[in-house]
Formats: C-alpha cells, structure tokens, sequence
C-alpha cells in the first residue's frame, strides 16, 4: 500500500466519522465541524490519490481543486455559524428542536 | 440576422450577465430594483437569443479560457439546458415583478444582490459540462438559496434555514465525494470525456451511489425530503416559489445528466431502488399536503410529492418517460411558483394562511384564486394543462413498456393531489361569518401569480414546441436500449 | 533507505491515526471550547499530510483558512453563541452543558460502518499508478503565464471555477450580512502587549502577503494564501479593538470586497468582447493578466475573510 | 554524510528533544500558568535550534536569511500570546497551583 492510498483511507474513514458526528450530535457548533470533517476527508481522498504514481510529481489539478474546496468550506463554514448564532439568539440554544438528525 | 445570433455565445453571457448585476446591486442598494429589473430583462432575452441560435445550429460546446476538456472547463447547452434555463427565466422573471409588489425598500436591497447570485448559479448549473464545476455551482446555489430562506427573518426560518443549510452542504460533500472517484478513475471531470471513457469499476459504484444519494438528498426525494417543507413554507413567497419551482431541479438536473450520459451501464436495482423512493414520495406527500393546515405547508408537502413523479422516469427509462418526467419538471415549475404567489397573496391579504380560515377570499381576490385553481389544475394533472400532457406521456411510457405499477401511482396521485387542491378551494369558497381585518394586495402580485398559471395551462396547448425543442442535440441516447 | 521507508511509514501512521483521533475528540468532547481547539489543531496535523503529499499549496492554505481563520471564527461564534445563551438564561456558563442525545447511535454507526468499508475497497481497487492530467498541465505550462503548476490551473486552465469560487466567498458575506449580522460581545480593551504586537504584526503580515503573492507565480502561494494573511492581519487588528471609520464601511468597503470577482468578471466580459472564449487570455498578455486578478483577488479575500470574522453588519444609513 | 550533515541532524535531534520536553510538560504540568512556562519557554529554544540545524544546510544563502526571520517572529508572537492566554486566566480567576 502507498501513502496516496494510505490518506485517501484515512480521507474515507474522517467522513464516515464526521457523517457519523453530524447524525448523532445534537448542538450544531459540532454539526457545523462534523461538516468541515467531512470536508477534510473529501479533500484528503481527492489530492492523496494524485501522488499515487511513485516518485513522480503529483497531478496539481486536484490540488487546485482542493484549494478551491477549502475556501468553499470557509465561506460556507462562515456562513453557517451566523446561522447557529441568529437561531441561538432567537431560541436560546443552538440546537435544532425537534431533536430530529440530519 | 440568423447568423448573427448563432455565432453570439449566449450561454456565457447567461451566466456573466446576473453575476454583474448581483455585484451592482450589492454596491449601489438604493438602485437595486432598476438595476435588478433590468439585468434580468437581459436574462430573458439572452435565453430568447439562446433558443434561437439552439433551434438553428443545434446544440454547441463553449470552451471556456480555450483550453478544451480534460485540462480546462466547457460549457454545453443543448436542448435540456434550454428546457432549464427556460424554466429559470420564466420563473425569475415573474418572481422579479412580484418582488417588487412583495418586498418592502429595506427587503428589496437584501433580496435582489442574493436572488442574482441564485440566479447566476442556476444558469451556470444548467450550462456546465464538468463535474466539479457542477460541485462549485451546486454550493453556489445552496448558499444563495439558504440566504434567501431567511429574509423573511424570525424563528421559524431561522430554524428552517438552518436545517436546509447541513441538508446541502451535506449532499454538495456527497457528491464531491463521488467526484474525486471519478477524476481518479477516468483522469478527467468534463462529462462528453467520462462518457466516452466510463468503465465499471468498485470506485464507479461508490461514486455513482454517493452523487445519487447526495444529489437526491438535494432535490428533496423521500425519506431525504425532512428539511423541505419547514424551509420552503417558512421562506417569503417569491423566494418558495424560487426554491421549490428551481433550486430543487437544479440538483435532479445533474442526477438525470450523469445517469443518462456517465452511468448508463448496470444500474438497474438502484432505478428501481428511486421508482419506488418516488412512489413513497407521491403518497407521504400528498397525505402530508392533505393534512396540512397551513396553505404554504401544503404547497410545500406538494413539491415533496412532484418530485416523487420525477423518480418514476428512472425505472421506465424509456425517452418517452424522460421527456414527460422534464415536461412535469417544466409545468410544475410554473404551476408550484404560481401557488406559492397565489399564498403569498392571501397571506398579504389576510395576514395567515390557516385553511380553515380561508373564507371568502374567492369574492375579496377573485384573480390570486382563479391563480391558484389554474395552478391546480396543471398540479392535478387535469387536461389541458401542461401536468396533463407530463403525466399522459408517463403513463403511456408505462403502459408501452409493461410496467403498469408506475402509471397506477401516477394515478393515484392526481387523486391525492385533486383532494388537496379541492380542500383549499372548498374552504376559499366559504360564506364568511365575521368579517376579517383584510390588507390591499398590489396589482403587480395577483396579476404575475395569474401569468405563471396561465403559463402552466399553456404549456399543455403548445406541449409541441417544448418538446421538441427539449430534443436539440438528442439528450437522451441509448436510453431508449434499457 | 529501508530504515528512511519505515521511518516515514511510522509517520505516515502517527499522522493518520492522529487525524482519526483528534477528528473523534473534537466531534465528542464535552466541552465546545475544548472541541475548537482540537478541531485546530486538526487542521495543523491536516496541514503536516498535506505536506507529505508533496501538496505545500493546499498545506499554506490549510494552515492559514482551514485551521487559523476557521479557527477564529468558530472562537467567534462560541463568544456569541455564549453571550446569546447567557441572554436566555438557559445554559450554564461556557457551554459546558451536555445535550442529550435521543437518536440511536447503533444504527447509524452499523450504517456509516458498512459505507466506510465500501469506500475502503474502491479506494484499495485503484490502479497503483495514475498520471491523471499531470502532462496536459506541464504540456500547457510555457503559456500559461506562470510556472507554479497549482497556480496555473486555479488562475488560468480552471479560472472560471475560481471566479465562481471567490463568488461564493462573496455570497457567504452577503448572507451574513443580510442576517443582519451579530457582534461579538465586547472584550476588555485591548492590554499593551496586544496592541503593541498588532502594531508590529500588521505590517509584516501585510509584507508576508505580499511576497505569497509574488512568489505563488512559480511556487507554492497565490492569492488565496496571499489573501488568508491579509485577513489574519485584519482579525488582529480587530481583536485589538480597532474598527474600520464609518465612512469606509459603506461604499469603499464594498468596492474592495467586490474588487477580486468584479475584475474577474470584467476580464471574462472583455474576452467575450474581444471574441475569444470566456476567460481566454492572449498568451503574452496572460501573465501580467494573472498578476493584476491575483491582486485584487488577494484583497478582496482578505477583505471578505476578516468582514466575516466581525460578522457585524455595517450600519446602513445609505439604505432607503 | 559530510560533517555539516552531523552537525544539523545534531542539532534538529537536539531541537525535538526540547519540542519533546515542551510537550510533555504542556501534558503533565499542573495549571495553565505552569503549562505555558514548559510550552513557550521549550519551543522557543527547539524552534531555535531547529532554524540553525536547518541553515547549517541551506543551499542558496537568501534561505538562511528567511530563516533567521522566522525564529524572531515565533518568538515574538509565542510570547506575546502566551502573556494573553495567562492575562485572560488571571482574569477568569484560574487559581494558580500550589503544592
């Protein structure tokens, strides 16, 4: 086994566990890094499998497009914590009511 | 005159035009309405200018930067990306007149900058030919959407909001996912490249399993559809007319571009797998609507069900199924838009929308109610609305290729969809006892809630254009071989 | 050069493992601030793997967006999150309280398990080698302007997705600010030691920025990063109590934060007008061309990332 | 392995001792006071000696010199901050440990 397909496992495996994090966490700060996890581990699988040739230089076009992702997640991750805190000041916790899971 | 049209390249001006206008609302809010109205005359026209230069030269690529796929992005139009960027234009258009009845100034310089950006993406949704730029423009539209969702401001949005925004930023991930298996499988995102070079494979099967379950989770189909009808009952009524007419679409739009172009081979149990999501969809929603009690809840509870009946094409899988699952996709568009207009008028109108409270709005708003019966008709799927030709062609497909199942819940959920529809016109008919406070509704609101409507019923009186025009650059190849 | 292979296999396993663990604690940590710190430090270890990769591209702008801006955010929306539970008299202090959990947790960890060993084995199946579009970047480079490969492909192969990209940056700000925006709950004023760095800090950053910029041409930096430092340059400042003067909240703040896109937009119209493809730069103008959209992209970044870190909506007296 | 090579990797070997000396004692310290004495004052002198192990085999000269600037500036901003962290403790009113 390669390092590339070493982290690209490791990639798998930190989205399921933020996939995991964001069903069963119920305050949204956590779901919020459950998806950056998740996000973390999409990257991580896109970039690590270009250095999968040995001792050749890595493919950039997936490194262009992780740079891309991280600064979708950013935004999106900005975003999202307004979100948490309008809703926190509007309810009182940062949580969803029903209590239901995404 | 013809060539000059067939050489413009309107796509991209489709997509620089609204980013433009987004930006020059942004910088000048005091302008926004002129600014806004005219920037998406502009759409309008560009999509005219498109339509024309389609149904002379037929579908073409656009290069973007001149690089051509794999190395650079392309851009591709053809008959389908018409069908969608003519529904988007349409919508918008009317969803643009009624804002400026709807919002108030302060509304207006917040909703028009993020309505552009939704609108930008859309188009740039509808345009593209590669599979990450599609995960670019997806956030692009989710982000733009759950902004949206809140200009109406208080908890119940907030929340809605809020659940909507982990619902698409979860499938976007989804689908990145499947994206990166993709690249490293076949060395490239551009769609026409991965038709050509599609080969199965485990990382296919992973891939096509995480873009379908993060796309349907995006386009609201059942069990995925928890976070719909909170976010688009919540929403001010142009921008659920927005959501539920479009965004929706959008993320069906490129479930049904990589199925029938990236995956066509060995997919059989998960196209069974979305028939009989869809027909769980067509009965959960349509027994949600019907015990709603609030008017845009049902509408909302409705759009969980039409999706349903776009599910039902991948079984069939015949291009007879496709076009009447697009022309359902098409009318449904304008017939649920013109609904949630026709809400937001009674709402405006009688400051709720409990149906059981809805008495007498038939003589007080003959024209938002005769908006909202035309727009159930289409709903229902009642001849001659565009519904009707959408739902005869699914039955056809159904019947012609022995899968009568299909065409028996298709069936049955017009029924669903008459009881609904007759429970808010019943009650809107009511004698009222007492009189209520009532609030002047504009003109512009009952008048472009009536256009869409009609719009919905027009489509089943010229279904010949549409569906020919969807045809241009023959969309669906080799479907028709199941 | 066995014993270089398995010392690097021990890092290659130490790092991974690290992941997974810090990922887990700060997904399950108890308390909220103890979960921000780790999901930092979680980006710096992130940063180290990308480093391993041979990807110091993605490694910059992880360490500056993915753990340190993030970071600062997320810091931020506990503050407010905090103060805003305060005000409702529901939560004990510093987010200390446990939620309950009423979802089953054997469900979906059976699920997620059976997904994880799915995607394993389609990870394990790929071809051990691939050169994906490697040649096709280094054919194209000689005309691509620059000579950082990365930076090719973000500013000239696929500008448009970083058009779009820096669009959605803008449209995070937009919503932010249409949600009317939140400030942070005042801090004590600012002691001397943190005034007296951010006055030393400020400007290096603003040199260090600058030569990320310079330097992403033919290696590792770019706007991107370039623009990350900028706006760690604007979060010290404004954590050391300054504000932007009122006048410049309004138009001129706007005019920068549009300044990155728009003359991305007007150079994409200029191509069209010229009757090129979109985004399509005559060769021996692309890499002054490059120069100035990475310019303005860098402040426009930088300007947006720290706006989103105030979070606080300028007043809007020139509203109607 | 040429005798420059010895003394670099002497001295990055020396540098994460201190790093591993540093972090040890952020682990088992007892109170945030305490823990930011091991951290700041360990990693300043492992960074130190890092950056001089480094220089000792940096090829173009210029890199020596974006070296040298990077030790001052860790140690400008880990003191500084360090100094925060402790002010915002007193301020809380974390106890300091005593035995």
């Amino acid at each position: 086994m390669s390092p590339a397909i070493f982290y690209a496992l490791v990639g798998v495996g930190l989205f399921c566990l933020g996939l995991y994090a964001l069903i069963v966490r119920a305050h949204l700060l956590r779901k919020i890094l459950a998806i950056n996890v998740m996000g973390s581990g999409a990257f991580l699988v896109l970039a690590a499998l270009a250095k999968r040739t040995a001792n050749a230089a890595p493919d950039p076009v997936p490194h262009a497009m992780v740079i891309t992702g991280i600064v979708v997640a950013v935004s999106a991750t900005a975003f999202a914590l307004m979100l948490m805190s309008k809703v926190a000041a509007e309810t009182g916790q940062a949580v969803l009511p029903d209590g239901r899971s995404e | 005159m013809g060539v000059a049209v067939a050489t413009v390249p309107w796509g991209v001006i489709l997509i620089i035009l609204p980013l433009l206008g987004a930006l020059a609302c942004f910088l000048w809010p005091t302008a926004v309405r002129s600014l806004g109205l005219v920037t998406m005359f502009a759409v309008v026209l560009s999509v005219a200018g498109l339509a024309a230069r389609l149904i002379t030269t037929g579908a073409y690529r656009h290069t973007v930067g001149g690089w051509g796929a794999p190395l650079g992005i392309e851009l591709f139009a053809d008959g389908l990306s018409l069908l969608m960027l003519a529904a988007t234009a349409v919508v918008g258009f009317a969803i643009s007149i009624y804002s400026t009845g709807y919002f108030q100034a302060r509304q207006l310089a917040r909703f028009w900058p993020l309505w552009l950006f939704l609108l930008a993406a859309l188009n740039a949704l509808f345009l593209s030919a590669d599979i990450f730029n599609l995960y670019v423009t997806l956030e692009l539209t989710g982000l733009a959407a759950v902004a949206l969702t809140t200009l109406s401001g208080g908890r119940d949005a907030l929340i809605a909001a809020m659940r909507y925004l982990l619902a698409t930023l979860l499938g976007s991930l989804s689908y990145l996912l499947g994206v990166a298996l993709i690249y490293h499988s076949f060395g490239s995102v551009d769609i026409a490249i991965l038709a050509q070079r599609v080969a199965s494979s485990p990382a296919v099967w992973s891939a096509l399993a995480l873009m379908s379950a993060g796309l349907a989770l995006k386009t609201a189909l059942f069990p995925l559809h928890f976070w719909l009808p909170p976010a688009h009952a919540s929403a001010p009524a142009p921008v659920s007319a927005v959501l539920s007419a479009l965004v929706v679409k959008a993320s069906f739009y490129i479930l049904l571009r990589l199925w029938i172009e990236v995956f066509p081979t060995g997919r059989g149990a998960l196209a069974e797998l979305f028939g009989l999501l869809g027909v769980a969809a067509i009965l959960w929603g349509g027994l949600q609507a019907l015990r709603a009690t609030r008017l845009k809840l049902l509408i909302a509870n409705s759009t969980v069900m039409q999706v349903g009946y776009l599910f039902l094409a991948f079984p069939l899988a015949v291009p007879t199924a496709w076009r009447g699952a697009l022309y359902l996709l098409l009318s449904h568009a304008f017939a649920k838009a013109a609904m949630f207009l026709a809400a937001g008028n009674i709402i405006r109108f009688a400051g709720h929308d409990r149906i059981a409270d809805l008495d007498r709005i038939a003589q007080r708003l003959p024209l938002t109610l005769a908006a909202f019966a035309l727009a159930g008709v289409s709903i229902m799927g009642l001849p001659p609305s565009g519904g009707f030709v959408a739902k005869w062609l699914m039955v056809a497909a159904s019947l012609n290729s022995g899968q009568w199942w299909w065409a028996l819940a298709l069936i049955l959920g017009s029924l669903l969809a008459a009881a609904y529809v007759f429970k808010v016109i019943g009650h809107a008919f009511t004698q009222a006892e007492v009189l209520h406070a009532s609030k002047r509704v504009p003109a512009v609101m009952e008048w472009t809630a009536l256009a869409l409507a009609s719009a919905a019923i027009l489509l089943g009186l010229i279904a010949l254009w549409p569906l020919t025009w969807m045809e241009i650059g023959g969309p669906f190849p080799g479907i028709s071989a199941r | 050069m066995e014993a270089l292979t398995l010392l690097q296999w021990i890092f290659d396993t130490l790092t991974g493992l690290g992941l997974w663990w810090l990922a887990w604690r700060a997904l399950a940590s108890p308390q909220l601030f103890r979960a921000v710190v780790l999901f930092v430090a979680f980006g710096l270890l992130m940063a180290l793997a990308w480093v391993r990769l041979d990807a110091p591209d993605i490694a910059l702008a992880e360490v500056a967006i993915g753990a340190g801006l993030t970071g600062a955010l997320l810091l931020a929306a506990l503050a407010r999150l905090t103060a805003a539970e305060k005000a409702q008299n529901v939560a004990d202090q510093s987010g200390k309280r446990k939620y309950t959990v009423r979802t089953s947790r054997w469900l979906p960890a059976a699920l997620l398990s059976v997904v994880a060993a799915g995607l394993a084995y389609s990870v394990l199946s790929f071809p051990p080698s691939s050169a994906g579009l490697s040649v096709e970047v280094a054919a194209n480079l000689d005309i691509s302007g620059v000579s950082n490969p990365v930076t090719a492909v973000l500013l000239n192969f696929r500008g448009y997705d970083t058009l779009l990209e820096m669009l959605v940056l803008l449209l995070a700000l937009l919503g932010v600010w249409s949600l009317g925006g939140l400030s942070p709950p005042r801090a004590a004023p600012a002691g001397l030691v943190l005034d007296t760095l951010t006055r030393v800090l400020t400007p290096v950053l603003i040199l260090v920025a600058a030569y990320l910029l310079w330097v992403g041409g033919h290696a590792p930096g770019g706007a991107f990063q370039a623009g990350s430092v900028l706006a760690a340059a604007g979060v010290l400042l404004l954590l050391a109590g300054w504000r932007p003067h009122p006048g410049m909240t309004q138009l001129p703040l706007r005019l920068v934060v549009v300044a990155g896109p728009g003359l991305f937009l007007v150079a994409a119209l200029f191509t069209i007008v010229m009757g090129r493809h979109l985004l399509e730069y005559p060769p021996e103008r692309a890499r002054i061309l490059i120069v100035i959209l990475e310019t303005a992209a860098a402040l426009s970044i930088g300007t947006t990332l720290a706006a989103l870190f105030l979070g606080e909506r300028p007043r809007d007296k020139e509203r109607p | 392995m040429t005798p420059s090579d010895y003394v670099a990797a002497a001295l990055l070997i020396l540098g994460a001792v201190f790093f591993l000396a540093g972090t040890v004692g952020l682990l088992r310290f007892p109170d945030v006071y305490t823990r930011l004495h091991a951290l700041t004052k360990s990693d300043n002198v492992g960074l130190g000696l890092m950056v001089a192990g480094l220089a000792v085999q940096a090829e173009p000269w210029f890199v020596v010199g974006k070296l040298l600037l990077i030790w001052p500036l860790v140690l400008l901003a880990g003191a500084s901050v360090a100094h925060l962290i402790a002010k915002g403790a007193m301020q809380r009113g974390v106890q300091m440990w005593r035995r």
